[in-house]
């Protein structure tokens, strides 16, 4: 906000409190995603239990990494979206937010006043033949994309091939083994990402349960490689 | 001091030594003396402050070959982040408009999405204002149009229009950035543009071989072989291309024929 | 090299002789024999090498790359000094050309190291003479060679050096053929090398090494054992 | 005269016996990048490479793609450097660093293990490499991993370019090792046998160069135990070669280009050149 | 509500989001109102598309397209036979710093039913601009019932250009970097009275010329021959086949014969 | 513009079974316009055995020079015609001895192996990086155009004949693309028991 550029008002060019990785994963009848409760001013964690998934209703969940401040306006926003759907009795379903936050992003951007977040819109989608679980990405310069699995930030280097091995053969991916996925990503995350905290929540959303998200058991993982490694060299 | 004042310093000392060689000798002795005082090794190591930029490229490669009756358009599927990280493995790069019109991109995926959405509102007012749909040279000058308006914040896509026109035969329309627009029997563009090019100038514009040799007629089975022998090679010398080839084969008076060819996926 | 003292030690005699040199070879004359033979399909090195309880066993014959060896007769210390110089000279080549040295070329490059002791000041020549084996990879082929105090090198068949290594020589040229193969050479150089020696020759005092196609390696006590009994 | 002699024993003099860096040209290349030339583009190998040591060796695997930009320079470049018969080093960064890094550190220690009679240490090779990157402050942009077998058991060394070096149970270096280094945290276990080990770096590998653009083609793998070095060569994961092969021959018969001029110059074969 | 206080302008007004940008991409411009959007932030154009899409940046052949070579001249007719007028000729590559990215474009764009400008520089500004130029002529025409003047059309040309001074606009309507060849090869062979015929084969010489020298030239010579009444366009002649030509002419051996060290 | 397409240039090289293709396009440039339409960048350091040097003409010069005085030397010392493996480690120590103050250009070498005449294609970058892989190798502006065009036109096992047509078309097609080279393109087929060096008709623009 410093105005640097000629007086505009500017977004965040270099964020400062921001939430770390999201990862994301579809299974048969819906959508589980990943996030970590904390927000880390630079490499401190200054907030802890912060959720970073808004359940904008009971078919959509946004979850956010990137800028927190960022994360607020656009949860403002969407919730406008919302009211405004209200009036003409429209329930916002995940394909039409999805299309909605990509040309906000893609407009910010070519303000060049980015708000500085990769968002993922989980959701379940309803058309004529039942209806299928639906998962975007979103990029800050409003690349956007579906995937049946993504994550963002770090993770998107760390975990994207240990996940995609997860899904790859098996087809029908129950609620309960996609959670175990995103269970054991937060562990491997925590071993190569400074930002990330052992405390997580997952969001689901899926055509029976209404979307909802669940602070899980804080994940210690295994650290008894470190007594074996002490040489000086 | 913004960095604006930074970079006119800095365009000071960048001496456009291109037009007088004479200009270009002084240039370059002024530069030899300029380092010898303060090296770059002495001078406080200066960071270059980069502004935030833009545009980002997805990588990925699209070509379009047109025939008498039709017109191949294929591109990979992979969208990688930051160059090096695959991020996706199955994106669309090719996006067909109407039944005889097809738009294929490769850069900016951002900007693709936002180029398809406008070229749809358009067909689409076109259709509500005069009932009948847009044929292909008219599509493409409007995206010709529409390409120029953002000149002074361009589009970073190479994007090709391909379709039927209205006497049946294929077109492909190619386009630079800001919306330079050419008619061609083939084109391509994207992160493998010039390695795709030359193997399609040999092979279907025939323009390497000596006069007596004999060329063969372009089909759709050999435009569409070529095509995918083309990205098989891009997808061995390239990084950003691979895992699959999307193929979309549009025929007069047929509708459109969609084909995924699988590719390496290193 | 050597130019800190300015004065060379070698000088013209009036007879036009250079005397260091020759008494450097009277030095290698009463050194321990040794014997070198080019079979068909590889190089013997053999030599004395006289040990005892008392003290720990101390290798003559040195390897310097993978394809060739070295065995000298004369000064032990000025040997270990080539010896290393060799290696190092091995390694720069093969560093700079890609591949491993040839026997000739390692050969006139350590003889060219040898004469500039003779000619700088304030050093004397070496009190060694060299017998270099080789198996150049290219042509496939076994090298053996002689470098001298003076540093002139000479491609041989067979030789020997040291100790009465003039009466070796007779007996060798009685016994050697082209058409040797590897074991008969070892057999031949076991056999010249008792004729030099004045004690019972068992596998503690002799060191046989042999170079071909695998590489340059020494043989095993067993080795040389069986060898001595199939005398 | 004096100038052109002084000059020419100059040009000649880096010809003669030429050993450490020639910095004649750095003052013009920095004159030319200020004139707003952009300099020319190296060969990097962008890489995943992973080593894992186990009960009794260390095993060693990297991918062999070398990158310029982003057209492929190699595919099949060798980035498992041979240092000595029981320690390879891998290397990740800049191409022709690591070539004659490597090449240096393989000739000290051979040089050593002749003139000492022993099997060389891996801490020597970490040693030498360590002070030769950290002399050039990571302007020689070598990310080593050294690892080997010694007398004294098996080591696993990371080296970075600025002579920043750690030992390590397992590792990953270069742009494929995010993938990698998940994979080897969710499965290493200690003392696990030489089989585990080297499925292990297999399944890294695999997961380095299917996520990362900059790494794939082939995989070369080094199993390294006290007792003998196996070098399995180039192997082919599924994903990394062509589906379908190439489907038309493209063969031009001959006169599909035409010839202007003609020159031929006929050797007669002399059977071995040289003279003895 | 508390969001509301922040930040009045942009960001929660109602009418904010995509409406307002998405309606200025749909809706054709209406002419006259119609103002190019310039990059946001006060970012100076010329340097922001230069730093993107300049020779040094990373889009290596996603670069704007640029043209070179054009050449135009006037003569009388030598006999009656020949009719006079005006020759212009172009070479019909357009590219992009040193990839090739077409070799077939067409530089002669037509301004009116009797005027064509050639394209040098930019190829996308030309194309538009001229397009603009001919519409303006058009309505011109319409408007005064009479053709309208060159140098009327050109000064239009010229106000509208002026508009987007240090923009980065290339319109370049004559020279090239190809045409100093050109300019040789017209000095010496021009002469103000000629016949259609020779006049013709000069243009195509003097396109030859600069594209056998030139880098940034060549393709297909186009040409087109303006004469008082009528305006003829001839088909595309390969440039190299010229070159040929040319060499068996003057009976030079262009071939490299080729050496053996 | 990059300085190493200041005078621009194209080499590619092709091996099939016991043959080696080198092409190479004749222009001299100075950025944009065409200074000289003979220069010759393959050079022969003996019977079969040639070096290719693009980019910065006047560095190619230099790094000739001295590539001819460390072979000439290697050559004399060892009494027999060099290899050209052993001539790329020459070189591509001679561009890491530079490695700081690197010269602005990229040798290729081809050639039979003078005993064994098995083929030896290799490529460097400016640093001296070897890539010596089976098929083709293509250095200059013009190399992204090579790659992409040989990926397909190269086959296991051609002959010499159709080893010098695929090199040929694949040369004219990356020239069609090519800016900076052109004008003319030479190539040279080298078998074991003669070299033949044809020019062949390119576009002059």
């Amino acid at each position: 906000m410093d105005g640097k550029y000629g007086g505009y008002h500017t977004n965040t060019l270099n964020p400062t409190c921001t939430g770390t990785s999201v990862i994301a994963v579809v299974y048969d009848e819906g959508v589980a995603v990943m996030s970590d409760t904390v927000v880390s001013y630079g490499k401190s964690a200054r907030y802890k239990n912060v959720t970073r998934q808004y359940k904008v209703n009971d078919r959509v969940i946004v979850a956010f990494s990137g800028d927190h401040a960022d994360f607020h306006t656009l949860q403002n926003i969407i919730e406008r979206q919302v009211s405004k759907w209200a009036v003409v009795g429209q329930k916002l379903n995940p394909s039409a937010l999805y299309a909605f936050l990509t040309s906000l992003m893609y407009q910010s951007r070519c303000k060049m006043n980015p708000f500085w977040n990769t968002l993922i819109i989980a959701g379940w989608e309803d058309n004529e033949d039942g209806g299928k679980p639906f998962l975007g990405h979103i990029t800050q310069k409003g690349v956007a994309f579906e995937a049946k699995h993504t994550a963002t930030g770090i993770a998107s280097h760390l975990l994207t091939q240990v996940i995609e091995d997860e899904t790859r053969d098996k087809t029908a991916l129950n609620r309960a083994k996609a959670e175990s996925i995103l269970r054991r990503a937060v562990e491997l995350a925590i071993y190569h990402d400074c930002l990330a905290d052992n405390e997580f929540e997952i969001g689901v959303v899926g055509k029976t349960e209404k979307a909802s998200v669940h602070t899980q058991k804080p994940i210690i993982g295994d650290w008894s490689i470190a007594e074996t490694n002490c040489q000086y060299e | 001091m913004s960095f604006y004042q930074f970079a006119l310093i800095q365009m000071a000392l960048k001496y456009d030594a291109k037009h007088d060689p004479l200009g270009a000798m002084r240039a370059f002795k002024t530069a030899f003396a300029d380092v010898e005082e303060n090296p770059d090794w002495r001078s406080r190591r200066l960071i270059e402050r980069q502004r935030w930029n833009p545009y980002s490229m997805e990588g990925g490669s699209t070509c379009a070959v047109a025939g008498d009756n039709f017109v191949v358009v294929a591109s990979d599927t992979r969208m990688t982040a930051g160059e090096i990280n695959v991020i996706n493995r199955e994106v669309d790069k090719i996006h067909p408009l109407s039944d005889n019109i097809v738009l294929t991109t490769a850069g900016f995926h951002g900007d693709a999405l936002q180029m398809r959405k406008l070229l749809e509102t358009h067909l689409h007012k076109y259709r509500f204002d005069y009932r009948s749909n847009m044929t292909v040279d008219l599509c493409a000058e409007l995206l010709a149009r529409n390409l120029y308006y953002r000149r002074f914040f361009p589009y970073y896509t190479g994007a090709i229009l391909a379709g039927i026109d209205e006497h049946g035969k294929g077109a492909v329309f190619s386009y630079d950035p800001i919306g330079c627009i050419e008619r061609l029997p083939y084109s391509a563009s994207g992160a493998a543009e010039p390695m795709l090019v030359p193997f399609l100038d040999c092979q279907v514009g025939h323009v390497t071989l000596s006069e007596g040799t004999e060329r063969p007629k372009l089909t759709l089975e050999r435009a569409t072989a070529l095509v995918r022998d083309a990205f098989r090679g891009c997808a061995e010398r390239e990084i950003t291309t691979g895992d699959s080839i999307h193929l979309v084969i549009a025929e007069a008076g047929k509708p459109i024929r969609h084909e995924r060819r699988k590719l390496r996926e290193d | 090299m050597g130019d800190h003292y300015g004065f060379s030690l070698t000088t013209f005699s009036p007879s036009g002789k250079l005397m260091q040199i020759e008494y450097a070879l009277n030095a290698v004359k009463n050194g321990q024999p040794s014997v070198g033979l080019k079979a068909s399909d590889g190089v013997v090195l053999a030599t004395e090498n006289p040990s005892s309880p008392l003290y720990e066993e101390q290798a003559k014959i040195e390897k310097i790359s993978k394809h060739i060896g070295c065995v000298y007769s004369g000064m032990g210390p000025d040997a270990r000094l080539l010896v290393k110089r060799a290696r190092k000279i091995a390694i720069t080549y093969e560093d700079m050309y890609g591949e491993e040295i040839s026997t000739t070329q390692l050969v006139t490059r350590l003889a060219a190291v040898m004469q500039e002791y003779t000619q700088s000041g304030g050093v004397r020549p070496f009190g060694v003479s060299l017998l270099i084996a080789g198996w150049d990879v290219e042509p496939g082929k076994p090298l053996l060679f002689q470098c001298d105090p003076s540093g002139a090198y000479f491609a041989w068949k067979a030789t020997a050096l040291g100790k009465n290594d003039t009466n070796a020589k007779t007996f060798l040229e009685k016994r050697f053929s082209e058409t040797l193969e590897l074991d008969d050479g070892v057999h031949t150089s076991l056999l010249t090398l008792r004729e030099c020696f004045d004690v019972g020759m068992t596998e503690d005092n002799v060191e046989v090494a042999v170079c071909n196609a695998s590489g340059f390696h020494r043989l095993t006590k067993q080795q040389v054992k069986d060898h001595l009994g199939a005398l | 005269m004096a100038a052109v002699d002084s000059f020419q024993n100059g040009v000649l003099q880096c010809e003669i016996e030429p050993n450490g860096f020639d910095f004649s040209n750095c003052t013009r290349n920095c004159a030319l990048a200020r004139m707003g030339a952009a300099p020319p583009r190296l060969n990097s190998t962008g890489t995943t490479i992973v080593a894992v040591t186990y009960k009794d060796g260390v095993v060693m695997g990297a991918d062999s793609r070398a990158t310029a930009g982003n057209i492929i320079a190699d595919k099949h470049c060798e980035k498992v450097h041979y240092i000595t018969d029981s320690i390879y080093a891998c290397g990740a960064g800049t191409a022709a660093d690591l070539d004659q890094v490597t090449k240096m550190l393989s000739s000290s220690l051979r040089l050593l293990e002749l003139n000492t009679g022993r099997k060389a240490r891996v801490i020597t090779a970490l040693r030498i490499a360590k002070q030769h990157l950290f002399n050039y402050m990571g302007y020689i942009g070598a990310y080593l991993l050294i690892g080997g077998v010694d007398p004294t058991g098996p080591y696993l060394y990371d080296v970075s370019a600025n002579g920043v070096t750690m030992a390590r149970p397992f590792a990953a270096q270069g742009s494929g090792s995010y993938a990698a280094i998940t994979v080897l945290e969710k499965d290493f276990k200690i003392g696990m046998t030489e089989e585990e080990a080297s499925n292990l770096v297999q399944v890294a590998l695999h997961a380095g160069m299917h996520g990362d653009n900059a790494s794939g083609n082939s995989l070369n793998l080094v199993v390294i135990t006290p007792e003998k070095t196996i070098f399995r060569g180039p192997i082919v994961p599924d994903f990394c070669n062509k589906p379908e092969p190439i489907e038309s021959d493209y063969k031009f018969k001959t006169g599909s280009t035409t010839v202007l001029k003609k020159k031929e110059i006929k050797f007669d074969i002399v059977e071995s050149m040289d003279m003895h | 509500m508390w969001g509301l206080t922040c930040r009045e302008d942009e960001r929660d007004t109602e009418d904010a989001l995509g409406e307002t940008f998405d309606a200025t991409a749909i809706e054709a411009p209406v002419s006259g109102q119609f103002t190019f959007p310039n990059p946001p932030l006060g970012l100076q154009p010329k340097g922001f598309v230069n730093a993107h899409f300049g020779p040094d940046s990373s889009a290596k052949s996603l670069q704007f397209r640029k043209g070179t070579t054009t050449l135009a001249f006037v003569y009388e007719p030598l006999t009656e036979k020949d009719v006079g007028g005006i020759i212009v000729a172009v070479d019909s590559r357009a590219s992009a710093g040193e990839y090739i990215s077409s070799k077939s474009v067409m530089k002669i764009l037509d301004v009116s039913e009797h005027m064509v400008a050639t394209m040098a520089g930019g190829a996308a500004d030309c194309q538009f601009w001229c397009r603009t130029v001919n519409k303006y002529c058009n309505l011109f025409e319409l408007r005064e019932r009479s053709t309208i003047t060159v140098s009327a059309a050109s000064k239009y040309f010229a106000n509208v250009l002026y508009g987007y001074k240090g923009q980065g606009l290339s319109v370049v309507c004559s020279v090239g970097s190809g045409s100093l060849n050109a300019y040789g090869i017209l000095d010496t062979y021009y002469k103000p009275k000629m016949s259609d015929e020779e006049a013709m084969s000069l243009g195509r010489r003097a396109i030859m010329h600069a594209t056998y020298r030139d880098a940034g030239s060549g393709g297909v010579c186009n040409l087109v021959h303006i004469t008082p009444t009528k305006k003829i366009r001839y088909p595309g002649v390969d440039v190299s086949k010229l070159w040929y030509e040319f060499a068996d002419e003057i009976g030079r051996d262009i071939a490299y014969n080729p050496r053996d060290d | 513009m990059s300085i190493m397409s200041y005078t621009g240039g194209t080499v590619l090289a092709m091996a099939g079974d016991d043959c080696v293709c080198i092409a190479s396009d004749l222009r001299l440039g100075e950025q944009m316009n065409t200074v000289a339409v003979d220069q010759k960048k393959v050079h022969k350091m003996s019977d079969k055995v040639y070096v290719g040097l693009c980019g910065f003409h006047s560095d190619a010069k230099t790094v000739l020079d001295k590539i001819m005085f460390r072979k000439n030397l290697y050559e004399l010392r060892e009494n027999r015609s060099i290899k050209p493996k052993v001539l790329a480690t020459i070189i591509s120590n001679l561009a890491y001895q530079h490695r700081f103050g690197s010269f602005f250009t990229e040798p290729l070498v081809a050639g039979l192996d003078p005993v064994s005449h098995k083929p030896y294609i290799c490529a460097m970058d400016t640093i001296g990086n070897i890539c010596t892989p089976e098929d083709f190798v293509a250095i200059g502006t013009g190399a992204e155009y090579l790659l992409g065009v040989s990926e397909s036109f190269w086959r296991k096992g051609m002959n010499s004949e159709e080893l010098f047509e695929a090199t040929a078309q694949s040369m004219l097609s990356a020239l069609e693309r090519d800016a900076a080279s052109g004008w003319g393109a030479v190539v040279y087929t080298i078998t074991k028991n003669n070299v033949n060096i044809r020019t062949i008709k390119a576009r002059m623009d």
